[in-house]
């Protein structure tokens, strides 16, 4: 009876998963797709919560709900277009059809070989034996943070350069009418929550789901929020201390791994008696940086002042000379 | 094998099918994007589905941590493309 | 935390089917996000799912005993505000 | 004591932080960062070179838990050229880019790049390898985008979406592996990988993930558009560096990681598609109206090259003539690498110079820029082919392999490539030496030049001549995985 | 005795979430639709977060779940709001 209701509750689930992707891929309207999707991010909570991933389950709830939907929603405004019809002829499409359709069955035939090779223990066993030596006491953190902090940092790597390509590209967006009022005291007492529960997440992930991405997304959407309440209210940050925040994740990560080095012979290797602390120490550091890169990503562009040199206004004229350079 | 896995991940497939399917056949950069984020929602669930061992079972935490990564450099990438999007418009209008 | 037999299993049924009802109730309110036909019908729809989401993860957190499902219903509570508010926010500036 | 293989990233991604908070002086840290991380790959090849195969174990967890960087005869030698071109081109971009806004935008973007291009080519792990395709898919996305007109980012869009779904179709792959066998180090998983069912797919996914990044044909549509577009010393590192650590990873995967499961089927697939690409490519770089447009589909062919290499590895018996045939591919690309670098930086200096790239409009700059004439001379030669180029031992060697393999359609193939790729270095030169508007002086733009120069010489004469020290090397230590 | 307590203010709390689907798919205008979704989800959602905190052996858990709900009241009531404000918003534009 238990095993029957599980398994209707994971059926439905991903009945539901599906069919929300493909309306999310095949509808014509650009506004119901975003729309669809952000239902979809929802969802997809709801299932790495079920799969008993609660650190995702987090993590989806703070960008699926919040950050992306916002980012996407956000630049729909920047498209004139708002149909998404596809021009492929009929034989493409169906080529397009047939290759997706046979790459999904072998995958399928693959898993269906592949759960029975495996012993199902894979690397979990290893993680739960050195847990004590790692410093925390939340595995997917000591993954994260520890055995495999070199893909945390490189990741941090990608963020920022993310963030650098938006603020190269663009300046911030115009501001956005005043709001509602109702808007405005709802955010008075939000913003405060959200930047608690964001230091709650960030210090409950050294033994419980959570951890610097979680609390920073949550940060993030905390700044967002602020933005769209008081949207002419605008705080003019010092640029440099913005730049030192962009940064100041990864410097910390860098400069304790290399310390760790001097100490230790590997690169990142903490000394056991220490690593809580230096975890918690890069996590707060990659934290800001990461509440940073997503609330400038956010804006859609570099804030007024930037570059530094006073020479934004003319950016748009001054071409380079590749200019007619274009690709044919 | 325990069943779960199976249908998450046979799931996970499900979603990478759909969006490599609109990956391929939308032009335009937003219709993409969001295939591109469903194409990559199901890689993550076939991580999670593989890492996941039943009811009482503790879950492998390395598939977790992998996703967390994978979903922070989404989003990224997503960012990024909606500036270069916001850009290119910008340079049509002028 | 449950405790003994029989009524564990009983509870534990109970709470299944109250899983699957609620999973009922969101794909009903889906309905009206694929029907539209407004906007605005979406949005209730999203709003719909974050309510339902966290009741969904209360009732989960119970069955798993994963406590930290409940830091992710209170996550899921203050983000789909944000949502909220950045779908009309952005939606009525529309020029 | 291996602490070279972790100066070699942490330098240049330390140096791109610093370049952000001090824009001013953005330069001066991206030089001094060059050259100390290619002080760093030179000691890492001295290792190598001394003792054989380095490791390094990130956070001293044994591998498996956590992730190791890995150097070798193949990854070390591939490093040393990538920091070689990289830090030629650093020395240009002083020189080309002169707005300091556009100088500011370009450094820490640049030294990205590099960090992502030398942990990729140092990395021992599976989803790190992922992590570090992403890196250097959307830095040099960025950094095409820099270019900042409506081609340049009608390019970029389509490179990053491109990208993004080879990443992705690559991670599906690596989701497959981590389900069969467990782990995600690529030691253990050679050890591991069966031909069954399980691995095939996923060797399919991650294969077809980087067929898109290294731009074989018919999945080249969206390089050239990319690499002509971008900025030259941009195109110089993506057509040089960023589209051949893409063939690197294959080749470290199929021959060290899946040697069982890659059939001699699929090999064959594979090189005939690089021999489409060969001709296909050089055919349209012979078609292309513009000189970084001819460039870019000249990649398309080079790359074409170094998948021919791989029927005739699988067929090869293992010994010194499989090695040989390893060690002809290393040369190619690496010869490829420092060529092309030299064309594209080349290119830039004409484009600055007459204020476009149009091949038929070319006239008279080979005397207002004859170093800069000279050095596309020679990197021509490389391209084509021509003696002591490397790319010369390269095919030599090539052709012979396709006789001992039994493959003898190969050659046909290879000299058609030859033939047309001198057909296009000579159009160029050709108009290059036309008559065109009178000219004043002649002109020296020795800090754009003189990079340039070096490279196409490297390309050219040191490659060739020295490749008989490449040889020892790579047949002593390319058991990177094999033990 | 508790448990039973608790399955029967999870099963009332289902009927409003039900009831409120139910109304956001056949009610025939979109502000009888925010209406309903929000009154009857709230409801739902207090009384399954009821059955939950007796279940929950843990006071800082149950203290968690009560933020939750309170966090859901109040935004569900602004979300509403939004939502309805855009909808006249943008009729108004269409006029």
């Amino acid at each position: 009876m238990i095993e029957l209701l599980w398994s209707i509750f994971d059926i439905t689930l991903v009945l539901l998963l599906l069919t929300l992707a493909w309306t999310t891929c095949s509808t014509q309207d650009v506004k119901r797709a975003v729309t669809l999707f952000i239902a979809m991010g929802l969802l997809l909570a709801i299932v790495w919560a079920r799969l008993k991933a609660p650190d995702l389950a987090l993590a989806e709830a703070v960008i699926g709900a919040g950050i992306s939907g916002a980012l996407l929603l956000s630049a729909i405004k920047d498209y004139p277009a708002t149909t998404m019809v596809s021009h492929r002829s009929s034989l493409i499409e169906g080529i397009i059809n047939s290759l997706t359709l046979a790459l999904t069955i072998l995958m399928s035939w693959a898993v269906w070989h592949g759960l029975n090779m495996s012993d199902g223990i894979r690397l979990s066993e290893q993680v739960f034996s050195q847990l004590p030596v790692s410093g925390v006491s939340n595995p997917v953190t000591a993954v994260l943070l520890n055995y495999r902090a070199y893909d945390t940092l490189l990741e941090l790597a990608v963020v920022l350069t993310a963030v650098l390509t938006v603020l190269t590209l663009n300046e911030k967006r115009a501001d956005y009418e005043s709001s509602s009022p109702l808007l405005q005291g709802m955010t008075r007492w939000l913003v405060p929550l959200l930047v608690v529960t964001s230091g709650y997440l960030l210090w409950v992930g050294a033994h419980a789901p959570g951890g610097a991405f979680q609390a920073g997304a949550m940060l993030a959407a905390a700044m967002i929020l602020l933005q769209l309440a008081y949207p002419s209210r605008r705080p003019e940050f010092n640029n440099y201390l913005l730049k030192i925040l962009l940064v100041i994740g990864i410097f910390t990560f860098v400069l304790v791994g290399l310390w760790m080095m001097s100490l230790n012979d590997d690169f990142l290797a903490f000394t056991p008696a220490w690593a809580g602390t230096l975890i918690l120490i890069i996590e707060t550091a990659a934290t800001v940086s990461i509440a940073t890169a997503l609330t400038l990503a956010y804006l859609g562009g570099r804030p007024r002042g930037w570059e530094g040199t006073g020479r934004e206004d003319t950016n748009r004229t001054s071409r380079s000379i590749t200019e007619n350079g274009g690709a044919g | 094998m325990i069943s779960e896995q199976l249908l998450y991940s046979l799931a996970g497939i499900g979603l990478f099918g759909i969006g490599l399917r609109a990956t391929l056949l939308h032009h335009m950069l937003l219709p993409r994007l969001l295939a591109l984020n469903v194409c990559g929602a199901g890689v993550f669930l076939i991580f999670i589905a593989i890492a996941y061992g039943g009811i009482e079972v503790m879950a492998d935490p390395v598939p977790h941590a992998l996703v967390l990564t994978g979903i922070v450099v989404a989003v990224s990438a997503t960012a990024m493309a909606l500036a270069l999007g916001r850009r290119l418009e910008a340079l049509n209008d002028e | 935390m449950m405790s003994g037999g029989a009524s564990t299993s009983i509870l534990t049924i109970a709470l299944l089917i109250a899983l699957n009802l609620l999973l009922l109730s969101l794909l009903i309110g889906l309905f009206r996000a694929w029907l539209g036909p407004s906007v605005e019908d979406r949005f209730s729809a999203i709003l719909l799912i974050g309510t339902g989401g966290v009741a969904i993860l209360l009732i989960l957190a119970i069955l798993l005993q994963i406590t930290a499902l409940y830091d992710v219903a209170l996550v899921l509570a203050l983000l789909a505000v944000v949502g909220t508010v950045a779908l009309t926010q952005s939606e009525s500036n529309h020029d | 004591m291996n602490d070279a293989i972790i100066w070699v990233i942490a330098i240049p991604l330390l140096g791109s932080l610093i370049s952000i908070i001090w824009s001013r002086y953005a330069s001066m840290i991206a030089i001094i960062s060059n050259l100390l991380a290619l002080a760093a790959s030179i000691i890492i090849v001295a290792q190598v070179y001394q003792y054989g195969p380095v490791n390094h174990a990130l956070g001293s967890w044994q591998s498996g838990l956590g992730i190791s960087l890995r150097a070798d005869a193949l990854s070390s030698i591939l490093l040393l050229m990538s920091m070689i071109v990289i830090s030629a081109a650093t020395f240009y971009a002083g020189a080309y880019f002169t707005d300091p806004v556009k100088r500011a935008r370009f450094w820490p973007l640049w030294l990205m790049l590099v960090v992502a291009l030398n942990a990729l080519l140092l990395s021992g792990d599976l989803f790190n390898l992922y992590v570090t395709l992403e890196l250097l898919g959307l830095s040099a996305v960025a950094l095409t985008a820099l270019s900042d007109n409506r081609a340049a980012l009608q390019a970029a869009i389509r490179y990053l979406s491109i990208g993004l779904l080879g990443s992705l179709v690559f991670l599906a792959g690596v989701a497959l592996i981590y389900m069969g066998h467990g782990t995600l180090d690529l030691v253990a998983l050679s050890n591991k990988v069966q031909a069954e069912p399980l691995s095939q797919v996923a060797f399919g996914l991650m294969t077809a993930g980087l067929l898109i990044k290294s731009a074989l044909f018919p999945l080249h549509f969206w390089l050239p558009s990319a690499h002509a577009s971008a900025p030259a010393p941009v195109s110089a590192a993506l057509s040089a560096l960023v589209v051949k650590v893409a063939v690197y990873i294959l080749l470290r995967l199929w021959v060290d990681v899946f040697d069982l499961v890659l059939t001699p089927l699929s090999a064959m697939l594979l090189g005939t598609l690089g021999a489409i690409a060969v001709i296909w490519g050089s055919w349209q770089a012979l078609q292309a109206q513009r000189l970084k447009l001819m460039a870019a589909y000249s990649t398309v062919a080079q790359i074409g090259y170094l998948f021919i290499f791989l029927p005739l590895i699988v067929a090869l018996p293992e010994g010194p003539v499989q090695d040989a045939a390893f060690t002809a591919l290393l040369l190619m690309a690496l010869t490829h690498g420092f060529a092309k670098s030299a064309f594209f930086l080349s290119a830039g200096v004409i484009q600055q110079y007459c204020g476009h790239d149009r091949i038929a409009e070319l006239g008279g700059t080979a005397r207002a820029l004859p170093l800069t004439i000279f050095v596309i001379a020679l990197s021509g030669v490389a391209l084509i082919g021509l003696p002591p180029s490397g790319t010369f031992l390269g095919k030599w060697y090539l052709i012979s392999s396709s006789f001992q393999a039994g493959q003898w359609w190969w050659v046909p193939v290879i000299a058609i490539g030859s033939v047309l790729a001198t057909a296009y270095v000579f159009r160029i030169l050709g108009y290059a030496f036309g008559p065109g508007e009178s000219v004043g002086r002649v002109l020296n733009r020795g800090r754009e030049e003189i990079p340039a120069l070096l490279l196409a010489l490297f390309a050219t004469l040191i490659l060739g001549l020295g490749s008989f020290e490449l040889w020892d090397f790579v047949a002593q230590h390319s058991e990177f995985l094999r033990g | 005795m508790i448990d039973t307590l608790a399955i029967l203010a999870i099963f009332s709390g289902l009927f409003f979430f039900l009831s409120g689907s139910i109304g956001l798919l056949r009610l025939p205008d979109l502000f009888t639709r925010l209406h309903a979704l929000a009154k009857a989800d709230n409801v739902g959602l207090a009384l399954v977060a009821l059955g939950v905190i007796i279940l929950e052996p843990a006071v800082i858990n149950g203290i968690k779940i009560v933020i939750i709900w309170l966090l859901v009241m109040a935004a569900s009531a602004i979300s509403s709001h939004l939502v309805a404000r855009h909808a006249l918003r943008e009729n108004r534009k269409d006029d």
